[in-house]
């Protein structure tokens, strides 16, 4: 069965490592958060000029100078720092983070990524995802897989505006997690319950299935 | 002698000599950390034909959205500008210019043009729709592309506190673009919540120093919050129901 | 699990994996905020063939000026090499590279580096030796040179406090290089006065926040002072003379 | 007769304005601190960085942690700021400072200075005065006019390795004060009890002399 958005979350969540500065991007990404095993201590970047993103607020706590580049409400985690925007994206852009996790409308088999713009029906713009895709080593995609008239988002080109260029290594959809390397997809995992069968028929790309592909584990 | 005091008595001189198709920097992410008041100056006075950069263009009746109505913009700069049902309407019309930009790479224009850098190079947009007639060049094996310093004719910052001498302090995330947009307004105006007496910041602990600044006002502030999100007070609580 | 915590127990370790013809950036301007035992470690370790990025080169018995003696230095990119007679020996006997960097653009070298910024340009040097062999572009009217980013293999830095997350602060005019070469280093090695607890610094007063540092340590230092100038305590005394 | 140092010192005081943030480099240029008129504030750049740089420490205050850019232990004003080298060559490069002086070897008449190198002679390097130069728009160059043996320092053309390239607009010298355009020496001042003519003799370059010079003011 395709996972749900937490269970996305979830395995994405299984990729953190100890001692990782992580910035997670809006929506699916940010509940990662949610997911970081107890084991491992993780700092979350927010591009707006936190380093140190703590959980939501109670309502006393609010604060309206406190936000996320969600611009959600939050807190801040002990050993927090705060910076201005050209020093956050120094960071991002010097490649100091050390994951990325992001959504996107499409991924193609070289690594493009389109994820901020469909033209003539959604113009608002990217972001800070442009930096986050051209600064960070390890990029995490998280998406589903196809639309829901069942149109693949796992392409041999982006069709939409890129908003970065063969920067892409790791997608992780509701179906599959896929590497891309040599301009192809490369199936890792399939989500629990989903054939192979179903994970090539979903993606437009080239997909290579080598041997037994396991389940994920969450 | 006046010396380094910078304080002004009245919005009206705080943006005096802002006229017809200037370029106006702002600080500011999303509705934190605005300099809610001197845009509201700019609304008074009705100044048209402006470019705007600033990461976001505020939400429809608050931020620099409320330019919006009477348009007083003729361009924005800006990396985001969701949040906002008359700044799309102008768009899709074509009667707003946008030019999108990312935003570290507006981050950096902003400190480039306060630090007397006219260009650099970035890998932001190589082989996207921001890259589109730039300069594309090879170092060490990457490509990059050139990307230009801004200028504002004035740049409008909210801190947090400042002496008179204009050296500020700005609070947790309403930092942002705010100190970078100080440094790039060939007329600087900031506006703040509490002025201090000269001597009382710690050297080591300003943000901004003062020789940036031009122009400075004590404001009280709406700070308006975009997302309210919480969690329960006492997480036994939830766990109980 | 160890997370965050960048504390090392040994000035050995601190170093440890520094190898014959790196290149390490160091902070300090002068001998005022240098890393004092970061350098004696360099020496007693005698790694030799470095490319040294920093904007001095100590004095003959103190700073980086101590790596002169066994010829552990290739080559220095600084800008001001006074005060220095081994230096200057070595330097005209053609035994040491010298790369002249004004201030401001080592500065901003720094700084690029650690941005992920790989060129820019800049004012400073058009027309002078500095420009020989660099692009010169006009930007509105002015003449320009493209100056590199660096970046080093190793970054060693002084700061005054940190916690054990590498958050850093530091004190009066020893901050100089120091936060831009802590940016700049693959592997960025930090010497302190004091550690502190996680969470006693003020988020909004970090000077260089931790995802830079990657080894930190607590040292004791010297501190020694190139340019001893007083006033009399009372000035009424003199005038009393 | 020529001026002497602290002379020199007191005539670029008098170029002061109120609420001016000037950068005083090594040697005469810093002897300008001293002379600074009672009526008017002005914050010295110290390029090591720091904003408002006070006098000179008792014994008492003496900290190796605060020094000027000559190296030489200081004191902060009050309303000083403390920064990085970024940040205070930012400040020089983007033109914030309102006044430079500096020493020269020597100037030209199209404004290019030399001040940071003897060829196989004095190599110590420019430090922070190629940024300067570069930075400011209103600079002004002190310096003797000419060698202790008569050679002039006022040149048609720099023979020492330039510091920069056509940005000296001012240059007051033991015995003038002098501007430069139009590829040309302007005789603005005559120190007192210096003739005009001994001037011209010392000066190299092409020296415009219009109507009566008045000798300065100290």
């Amino acid at each position: 069965m395709a996972l749900s958005r937490e269970q996305i979350a979830q395995r994405v969540a299984n990729e953190l490592k100890d001692g990782y500065y992580v910035n997670l991007g809006i929506g699916i990404p940010t509940l990662v958060a949610n997911f970081i095993p107890d084991d491992i201590e993780v700092m979350l970047q927010s591009e707006n000029g936190l380093l140190g993103m703590g959980q939501f607020p109670t309502e006393e706590e609010i604060d309206a100078d406190l936000i996320n580049a969600g611009k959600q409400t939050v807190t801040m985690a002990a050993g927090a720092s705060v910076f201005d925007s050209a020093e956050s994206f120094a960071m991002i852009r010097g490649g100091h983070v050390d994951l990325t996790v992001l959504g996107a409308f499409e991924v193609d088999a070289n690594g493009n990524i389109a994820s901020y713009m469909i033209p003539g029906k959604l113009i608002k713009g990217m972001g800070g995802a442009m930096d986050l895709v051209a600064g960070a080593d390890n990029i995490i995609v998280t998406m589903t897989h196809a639309s829901k008239h069942g149109v693949s988002k796992l392409l041999k080109n982006c069709t939409l505006p890129l908003t970065g260029k063969g920067c892409i290594k790791k997608v992780l959809t509701d179906l599959a997690f896929i590497e891309i390397k040599d301009g192809k997809f490369h199936l890792l995992e399939r989500a629990p319950g989903v054939s192979v069968e179903e994970i090539i028929k979903l993606t437009e790309g080239e997909l290579v299935v080598t041997g037994d592909i396991p389940e994920m584990k969450l | 002698m006046a010396g380094f005091d910078k304080v002004v008595s009245s919005y009206e001189e705080a943006m005096a000599g802002l006229t017809d198709n200037m370029t106006v920097i702002s600080g500011g992410f999303g509705l934190c950390g605005i300099p809610e008041n001197l845009i509201s100056e700019i609304k008074r006075k009705g100044t048209k034909g402006l470019t705007l950069v600033s990461n976001n263009c505020g939400v429809d009746d608050f931020g620099l959205g409320v330019l919006l109505p009477n348009r007083q913009i003729k361009k924005i700069v800006a990396s985001y500008v969701g949040e906002n049902a008359e700044f799309e309407r102008q768009m899709m019309a074509g009667e707003l210019e946008v030019e999108l930009t990312p935003q570290g790479t507006l981050a950096e224009k902003m400190r480039a043009g306060g630090a007397g850098i006219p260009a650099f190079f970035t890998a932001t947009g190589v082989g996207t729709p921001v890259a589109e007639g730039k300069e594309v060049r090879n170092f060490n094996g990457r490509d990059y592309i050139l990307e230009e310093a801004i200028v504002g004719d004035f740049a409008i910052v909210k801190a947090w506190k400042a002496d008179r001498y204009g050296n500020l302090v700005f609070r947790k995330t309403a930092r942002n673009f705010n100190p970078l947009a100080a440094t790039a307004g060939k007329i600087t105006v900031v506006e703040v919540e509490e002025i201090v007496e000269v001597g009382e910041l710690d050297p080591d602990q300003i943000h901004t120093p003062g020789i940036y600044v031009n122009r400075l006002i004590q404001g009280t502030f709406e700070k308006r919050i975009e997302q309210r999100t919480t969690r329960p007070a006492d997480p036994q609580a939830v766990k109980g129901v």
